[in-house]
């Protein structure tokens, strides 16, 4: 169990709020994000998820570093898995514990969007009639983040 | 020599995901060159490239050891 | 098990996370308020909460149906705990899920702020020279919320 | 009759947590005058009123049966 990993198996989310509760946290965020069966219309079967696992390791070791300095009294741990995934299945969890709620929150939802800017992972959805690579997000006019 | 890696959809277009190469004392954009004269699909600005696991400059200087990748639009979360 | 529930045991977060997962969820977030050890360099020793169950568990449900109508396909689940809690039990989980991730978190936050503002729940903070009844948190210009 | 209810601190100054009281068609705000005539330590403002679980105004009108509470502010979360 690290604070900053990925894993090939199914995500207990519940581990990785209890790596951060301290005394001295008030508040605990812990953030799920789970494959969608519908995106825009069409209907997903599952998804297949790749990363270069060290370098992925490291960024986001990296994102925990930049919420600790940023948001004080902050303690982050974050789990992203890779390989087959079905329907509803976590595919990442991040979990943010501080002394005060407001903290928790912003610095859960920064998290979020930093990994989909610097973290090696790669989605790719595989519908009934196909599949695709997702890819650059925050780039695409008409992409829907989840 | 230094190892490359690709993945996801340029892994495909390469169709190997490591290869070694013999490109040391080149910089990070003439990697660039070398990549697109050999698989023509690659398109420049389609991936970052990170060297030793941090995302490098276009003048960043291969060196031999270095693990070199090839990082395509991230799409984690 | 209910969705909007007054509990006097331990919770256990997860049972809420799963109460409101859905094939259509793409974001659960799950928000667990903890008994902090120090509150402004004085030392809690435990809590006590009370509460007026009946009109609390329809209170809880109202912030679920006000999120509901705001947040279209968002679903929530809360449940808060009364009776003596020891420095880091969990007080009050929310657990909220959406299509989109912006969403569970915005949803997330109001709930916990209108927890505050209307539920009918009172906490006692127990030191070691004395106790008092916290009330009036909105209205305290120095109030630190949790 | 109408029943009474008073929480955390307002308990601890009335001494009870419930009492049965003959208040039928009197206002909340009348409510108000005979709870601080009988309860010096309380204070208009010190709470809100509930009726049947919902919060009531100064002007609704206890009916017999109605179950009334004292709300002090509340600190849940």
């Amino acid at each position: 169990m690290k604070a900053f990993e990925i894993v090939t198996e199914a995500i207990n989310p519940q581990v990785y709020a209890d790596l951060v509760l301290r005394p001295e946290a008030g508040a605990v965020t812990l953030f799920t994000g789970h494959v969608r069966e519908w995106t825009k219309g069409v209907r997903t079967l599952y998804l297949a998820y790749e990363a270069y696992v060290p370098m992925a390791e490291k960024k986001l070791a990296q994102i925990g570093e930049e919420i600790e300095q940023r948001w004080e009294g902050t303690k982050v741990a974050i789990a992203h898995r890779i390989g087959e995934l079905q329907i509803s299945d976590i595919a990442v969890v991040i979990a943010v514990s501080s002394p005060h709620r407001k903290t928790a929150y912003e610095a859960n939802e920064y998290a979020i969007e930093r990994i989909k800017e610097i973290v090696p992972i790669w989605k790719k959805e595989i519908w009934e009639d196909g599949e695709e690579w997702i890819g650059d997000q925050k780039k695409k006019p008409e992409g829907e983040l989840k | 020599m230094i190892s490359l890696h690709y993945f996801a959809g340029l892994k495909e277009q390469t169709g190997v995901s490591e290869e070694k190469v013999d490109l040391a004392g080149r910089t990070v954009d003439e990697l660039w060159q070398w990549a697109m004269d050999k698989y023509p699909d690659f398109q420049t600005g389609a991936a970052r490239v990170a060297v030793n696991e941090e995302y490098a400059l276009p003048t960043d200087v291969l060196e031999a050891g270095d693990v070199v990748a090839f990082i395509p639009p991230v799409s984690g979360g």
